[in-house]
């Protein structure tokens, strides 16, 4: 019996020991007229042959070479990470409510808070959320509880902002009668105009949320849309690439100094970058991290540094009293299970690779991305879109339209990146391609050379 | 003697400004001149700077400094902590897998298996729909719940927005409804265990949106009135929501579509065993009834003839939407896939089976020992509980005691103080993977700690003994909180 | 710098404290003249980029379906074996000098012992040598030691052996000056025929070497043999494969009960079927076993179970005296490392199959033969070679060369079985093929279809 | 607190009749009536019979008894215990190369890899030619001594049957010899640790074979005069074998060929880091000289303009031919493969330099803290010896004491009694892969079992205090000898 470890003995000696006469018997309350009949399910696949099924399938989906970004990154996962965090003592525990019997997975998530404090520049980080999308989600019902001055529920949302992050944003916070107001980009640069915002200056606003890098790849001026919001009392939420950050200012740094001190209020984003495997777009993890003001605003677990009864540091999960188990219909947020796992990968990542790795993590997809897009621009009816300073993605545009051009290249083993064509009907034939360090000149080259072959032939067929 | 490794440092103490992992690093290392001064970062971050050997001795120490499946019985009630086979994670984890992007052309061969997943799950719960995008059980609770409130709003009947949950409810049920925009009326249970269907009736009115159930309930117990239950509310214009949690109790031997349920969540991460990876990731699949299909959150995978291909928006322009930038945690769900065909139709129905045998073994063999369960007169579903009320009036020890020393004895401790409403309480849940033995081993140990109640209390007050801490002290880390490490200024 | 952890203050600091002006001064004792120049050697690689030349060559060299058998078995591999094998407490660790330190390799070799006792029928194992080929010359030179009746070192090596086993035993054991004879096989059934003994009756002769099932799958009539060994004095060496001892009778019960009990003297083989993938031809690992009488007289590493101070049961290296470190010259064999990490697969591999598993993979593998010979065979211009019962291989006879054939299979992503010709050359146009349990009826279905395809291809060339 | 998990039963004693890990059986079940009655299994083997998770876990938690470089310092001399990089056993593990067949077709990629190896160690040691096949550094050593047999055979020198092998000599070297059919002649050591050279000229004659040098040598330095040593022994007619355990001190500082070495075998899990496993495998890869290419093992890795292919008895009429079934260790060395291009040729480099360092700091930190240097006056190659002959004397403490007690702190122990002719002996050997920090860390702890032997001796002779076994009684081992689990008759 596949998993399960009774023999024909054990059960006869436990029935008895439990008084019943059968297994069945134990399902005696359930009312009969409800019993379940057979189930139509496939019958049972030994390991080996499941595997070659599996096997089989994956090796069908093959291993194109791909240029999609668009929240979900390629980058080099160092051997280590997950050959230690699929060790069992990781990948087969579960929130660490035993402390003591859980200093490992507890420690670990402590260095992890405070790798994302270095990041992001701010003061604590929880313990993961979901992922990117819902942890924006998060942010901004944080943000009406953190913004003790604002009573609108009302949010800023870039139009520059991953639109999946809004449609997310929009079904998880939009119960809670959250409004989110579109702000429009510069044609031009290809980032939100400060122009854009000064309608709102004055008015009842809870939050700001500036992405950055943006979903076209484009660096925002963040430090003028900082200071625009909390002039006007408005939180500033950054939606940020991990990566990015070990090249670009971190949010807390963003914006004048003030009092209050200076930079974002709320910093989340998506982790995937760090180490976690595209793998059809989950699992990855969210995170979040905020100034110590707020901490108790935060949702997620937190895991603190304390000491035991001998006076020993040691770590614990902590500000539990946010959390539904304790807060019920009350607390920060229904989260539960987070995404454990793929801090622990994260915080390999990090700390194999440190803040220098990833430095030329960042800008070796940078260079990556800057070479991308001047070959690719060098192709006959390509050209790119925005004018402003980018991290690792650009939108291209073509002289014609986008998905009979994926199509062809796709055939060529090659993803050329992701139509916007649906998402931003006012760019034209527009294309988002990424870079990471993961491609050799020899991907760019292929890409180059196809794409001026797919362009001519389909130049030639119109 | 412990069974555990002692302190090990902080990755950053073990760092040195220079020391580099190079091996990881991409080969070139081009300036990021092109970053305007005023957008570039101007200190590096305090990251760790430590060598390749220091990173994998330090992560490799710290994990065994946990207990997990793999290295002990962990009867966590509620979570169902069972054998996460490794199949699981090869197969999934297979290259071809992880390199696919979520937005590339739609893969067909992982697609089939989402596919067939969904079709698995919709069998197995007895609904019309599933959608796996929720993820983990919270997530699934609120698209449950978003649906309910979709559909009455589509019906124009605006007016309901109160949740009905069972005072045993788990903590994400309550927190659901009122992160839906919902308010929550707790109703009781009855002193069997069963929902207290008089005030069921006083509860349920023209602003039931709902009621959130388990079944079993986290009780431990079956509710035997679930026709009533279910009859009363949909009479009432509510729908039924439940917590497939407990999925693991019942499978192949009663369906929750059966059973009058509108829509359920499962908890993939413990019916089907993928892992818990020290708090996470899960998977929250949810499954509907007729009446909610149009809602369903996206993306979904449907077949056009051979063909897969997501079903968005576009197909569902009624959905509660996306709870996720993409399809949600599809490796998770790709090991739950995996794990159902590893025991098909007749390894899912032995899942309750045994899970309910084991459950009722330990439940005996623990009142035969002196221990009270809380509602001796039920089955046990796949967990049940036992109360140290006596235990505490009588030599003044607490759950959380027994729940230290029994880490001493190398057991994970079963879940305590939940539910609420069971006075020290544990709630016990052995799962269908473990040996009667590991249940005899368990009980050895539950029977030596009721002697040191009676003759060393201050024994297990003062437990655990043996792990890399004594007991932590939770009001400090609350008090003076100290949540990241700094670098010496 | 590459896997050094050393800042430039370390080393500044360390070379103060020994007071040497730099790294190259701590070589000053090599004479100068000796010193090397610049290593023409290619520069350092990531990980990244290495990851993807190593991706690169193995897509390349591809997977095909492989019928191959010869020595080196494709079974299915649960899931679990590697993924602990692969700890880096297994992986990472020596040889377990320091037991107190290392009670997690010792008790695995002590249950590892254990099973090969139980699968051979003998009393004694040792923790592994290096192959299947290599453990015969060791045994072979064991029997030199253990047959003190025994002057002549001559040893009888049926041609039904693996020819490599010969070659093998030759190179390693003929320094010592032992005589390899040749003792032919029964043509027409396939295995050694006690008439090609006779011969030798009441010669001095050290010992048979007698393997099972052969060289052509076909199983010996090992009772017979062993009886008439032992009649002479003779030693008998078993070479077994591991996984076959599931249904076929243990090397410890062979022949008839005598006074000095029964069954072969030492046991030995390739353990690789036991959980090591084909990977190229290793790293496997030989096995060894044998009667407790001989024990001193065994070769490598063995783990005993004692006590410790207190009287707590522990285990430990023993009758190292037996050893190069200990003995020097005078020792058992050179063997000092061995092959533990594949003890460890193997001994993983056999706690989850157990002997009913193993029951099953042997019999299903048998059949896959059974079902692969009678699709085959129905193939115009092909028969099989020998009436014998088979274990999983088989001899079959073309009407045509087999290097074409192989080669026309192997365009089709077939691997056919291994051409005897050069082997055997007295066979005629030899295939010596295997099914193991990981083959579908799927596999057998095309290798029959594209067999009879290219034979018929070949006949109308011809 | 121990740093180690506490007994874990025996699998066979976890087992029950009739439990089975199912999944991983078979399919099908078929009979095996083709089998004659007289040659069929009677009695099923005494196999454990447990549950995949019983295994997943016992075999877990046996891991957690072992310490390993990925969780401890592991200074054990001559061993070469430095980090396993994760990226040669990830990439070495991937699919097709698992898949590989030997007696398949010639796997170009695969094959690329190993010709490639061939030509790097050629580099890196100064020979002209290499063979992959040796599965250890004995079966290595087997190989040169029987190259050098057959050199002298094949000029019908037949006399030449000795190998002189200096004491110090690791103990396969003399094992060595006696298994290719030589006879063993052992000289001294001088006090500077090199060879004596008087000795080694009255040992040489028409009998010589050859001499087998480890340099630097198991005494942790390296031989001054082998330039001498290689005129005396050439002159003499016999063939120099360096034996490559030490390869890591002097990569790319000095190449065997270029000292006069005819051949040497490389240990390709030290100096190249493939895992040592517990106890192997490894590779024993060998480079000869001019004069022995003809006699390389087979098969060899050539090459035909742009196709590999393998080299065999057909291309090497000459060889001593297969030392193994296939082709050695081919896994390991492709992992040493792996290695050696993530180096690079700096890297390569590095390794001796701070392999140099690590030991030259340890020795002098330690020498400053009291203990005594074998070899004062001489550099420290990548490892050096200290010897507690004083402390003997003056605490009663021994080698193996100390070794004992190093276990309690964390550490693993050096090699002990080895080199046999330096009483209580440690031979230290930290390696290049770890930091100061460490080195620091092991000599506080040499500094405090220091203290301890003056204050509390006792406390030495009966460590280790912490780990799973107290120290564990090898008389007994030895004399009842207990090497096999028999179930209960
Ligand atoms: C009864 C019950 N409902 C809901 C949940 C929430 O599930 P999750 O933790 O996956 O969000 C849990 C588990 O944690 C639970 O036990
Ligand atoms: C100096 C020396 N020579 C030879 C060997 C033998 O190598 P192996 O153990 O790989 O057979 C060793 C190591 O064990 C050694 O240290």
């Amino acid at each position: 019996m596949a998993f399960i470890p009774h023999t024909a003995d054990d059960i006869d000696r436990m029935l008895e020991r439990i008084g019943a006469q059968s297994i069945d018997d134990l399902f005696d309350e359930i009312p009969a007229a409800l019993r379940a009949g057979a189930l139509k399910l496939p019958p049972a696949m030994g390991e080996m042959e499941l595997g070659r099924l599996l096997t089989e399938r994956a090796q069908g989906d093959g291993r194109p070479v791909n240029f999609i970004g668009a929240g979900a990154y390629e980058h080099h996962i160092p051997a280590p990470v997950w050959a230690i965090t699929t060790r069992g003592e990781f990948y087969s525990a579960y929130t660490p409510y035993q402390a003591e019997a859980s200093q490992g997975t507890l420690q670990l998530i402590y260095e992890y808070q405070s790798m994302m404090c270095a990041l992001t520049g701010m003061e604590v980080s929880n313990a993961s959320l979901y992922d990117g999308a819902s942890a924006l989600a998060e942010a901004c019902l944080m943000a009406v509880r953190a913004n003790r001055g604002s009573n609108s529920r009302r949010i800023l949302l870039p139009r520059s902002l991953n639109p999946t992050y809004r449609q997310v944003a929009h079904a998880i916070a939009g119960n809670q009668g959250l409004v989110f107001e579109s702000v429009d980009f510069d044609r031009a640069a290809g980032r939100t105009a400060l122009q854009a915002l000064l309608p709102y200056s004055g008015q009842d606003v809870t939050a700001l949320v500036i992405q950055q890098p943006n979903f076209f790849g484009c660096l925002e001026e963040v430090d003028e849309l900082t200071d625009w919001a909390h002039q006007n009392k408005i939180l500033v939420i950054a939606v940020v690439n991990p990566i990015s950050l070990a090249v670009l200012k971190a949010p807390g740094q963003w914006g004048a100094r003030t009092e209050a001190g200076h930079g974002a209020d709320i910093v989340c984003g998506e982790g995937q970058p760090l180490g976690v495997p595209l793998a059809s777009g989950g699992p990855y993890f969210g995170f979040m991290t905020t100034r110590m003001q707020y901490v108790r605003q935060m949702p997620g677990r937190i895991v603190g540094r304390t000491v035991d009864t001998e006076g020993r540091p040691g770590f614990s999960l902590t500000l539990q009293a946010r959390e539904q188990h304790i807060r019920r219909s009350k607390a920060t947020s229904n989260i539960c299970t987070n995404q454990g796992l793929l801090v622990t990968a994260a915080t390999i990542y990090m700390s194999l690779l440190g803040a220098a790795g990833l430095q030329r993590v960042a800008a070796a997809s940078l260079q990556r991305t800057a070479d991308l897009v001047a070959r690719l621009s060098a192709v006959a009816g390509v050209k790119a879109a925005f004018t402003a300073a980018r991290f690792h993605e650009a939108v291209l545009l073509l002289d014609r339209p986008v998905p009979p051009v994926l199509n062809a290249l796709a055939q060529r083993g090659i993803l050329g990146g992701l139509d916007l064509t649906d998402r931003y009907p006012e760019l034209g034939h527009a294309l988002l391609v990424c870079a990471t360090e993961t491609k050799l000149d020899v991907d760019i080259d292929s890409y180059a050379a196809a794409l001026a072959d797919v362009m001519q032939v389909a130049r030639a067929a119109a | 003697m412990t069974e555990l490794q002692a302190r090990e440092p902080l990755i950053f103490e073990l760092g040195k400004p220079g020391r580099q992992a190079v091996t990881q690093f991409p080969p070139h290392a081009p300036g990021t001149a092109e970053i305007p001064a005023h957008l570039r970062r101007a200190v590096p971050p305090a990251l760790p700077e430590v060598s390749e050997l220091q990173a994998v001795r330090h992560f490799t120490r710290l994990s065994q400094m946990n207990f997990s499946i793999d290295t002990h019985f962990y009867p966590l009630g509620s979570c169902t902590m069972k054998y996460n086979p490794k199949a699981c994670n090869s197969f999934a984890m297979l290259p071809e897998f992880l390199a696919l992007h979520p937005l590339g052309p739609e893969p067909q061969g992982f697609m089939a298996c989402m596919y067939e997943l969904q079709e698995m799950l919709q069998e197995i719960t007895g609904m019309q729909g599933v959608s796996l995008t929720p993820m983990a059980g919270a997530q699934g609770e609120f698209a449950g719940v978003a649906m309910i409130r979709a559909y009455h709003q589509a019906r124009n009947d605006m007016g309901r927005t109160e949740i009905i949950v069972p005072q045993a409810a788990h903590g994400t049920n309550p927190a659901t409804a009122a992160m839906c925009g919902c308010s929550v009326k707790e109703i009781p249970c009855d002193a069997n265990g069963d929902v207290d269907i008089a005030a069921l009736r006083a509860a349920v009115g023209p602003a039931t949106a709902g009621i959130m159930l388990t079944n079993p309930s986290t009780l431990g117990v079956f509710e035997h009135k679930i026709a009533e239950v279910a009859r009363i509310v949909h009479e009432a214009g509510g729908l039924l929501y439940y917590d497939g949690a407990n999925l693991n109790a019942i499978l192949g031997k009663v369906r929750p579509g059966d059973m009058g349920f509108d829509v359920i969540h499962m908890n993939l991460h413990k019916t089907f065993s993928t892992p818990h990876g020290g708090g996470g990731p899960g998977s929250g699949a949810v499954g509907v009834g007729a009446r909610l299909l149009p809602y369903l959150p996206i993306p979904i995978v449907g077949r056009d003839g051979a063909r897969y291909r997501w079903l968005t928006e576009r197909d569902l322009p009624q959905s509660i939407g996306r709870l996720s930038g993409f399809m949600g945690n599809a490796g998770v769900n790709l090991r739950a896939y995996i794990y159902m065909r590893l025991l098909g139709r007749e390894g899912m129905v032995r899942v309750a089976e045994f899970a309910a045998l084991n459950a009722n073994y330990l439940m005996k063999r623990l009142q035969a020992a002196g221990f009270e369960a809380a509602y001796p007169k039920r089955r046990a579903s796949h967990e049940f509980i036992v109360t140290l009320k006596s235990e505490n009036r009588l030599y003044g020890v607490t759950a959380m005691d027994v729940a230290k020393r029994l880490l001493d004895y190398g057991f994970h401790a079963p879940t305590t103080y939940f539910p609420l409403l069971v006075p020290e309480c544990l709630l016990i849940e052995p799962t269908e993977t473990e040996a009667k033995e590991d249940l005899d081993r368990f009980c050895e140990a539950m029977i030596a700690i009721r002697r040191e109640m009676q003759h060393e209390p201050e024994k297990l007050a003062a437990a655990p003994h043996t792990m890399p801490v004594r007991r932590l002290n939770d009001v400090r880390a609350a008090k003076q909180l100290d949540l990241a490490w700094k670098p010496a200024a």
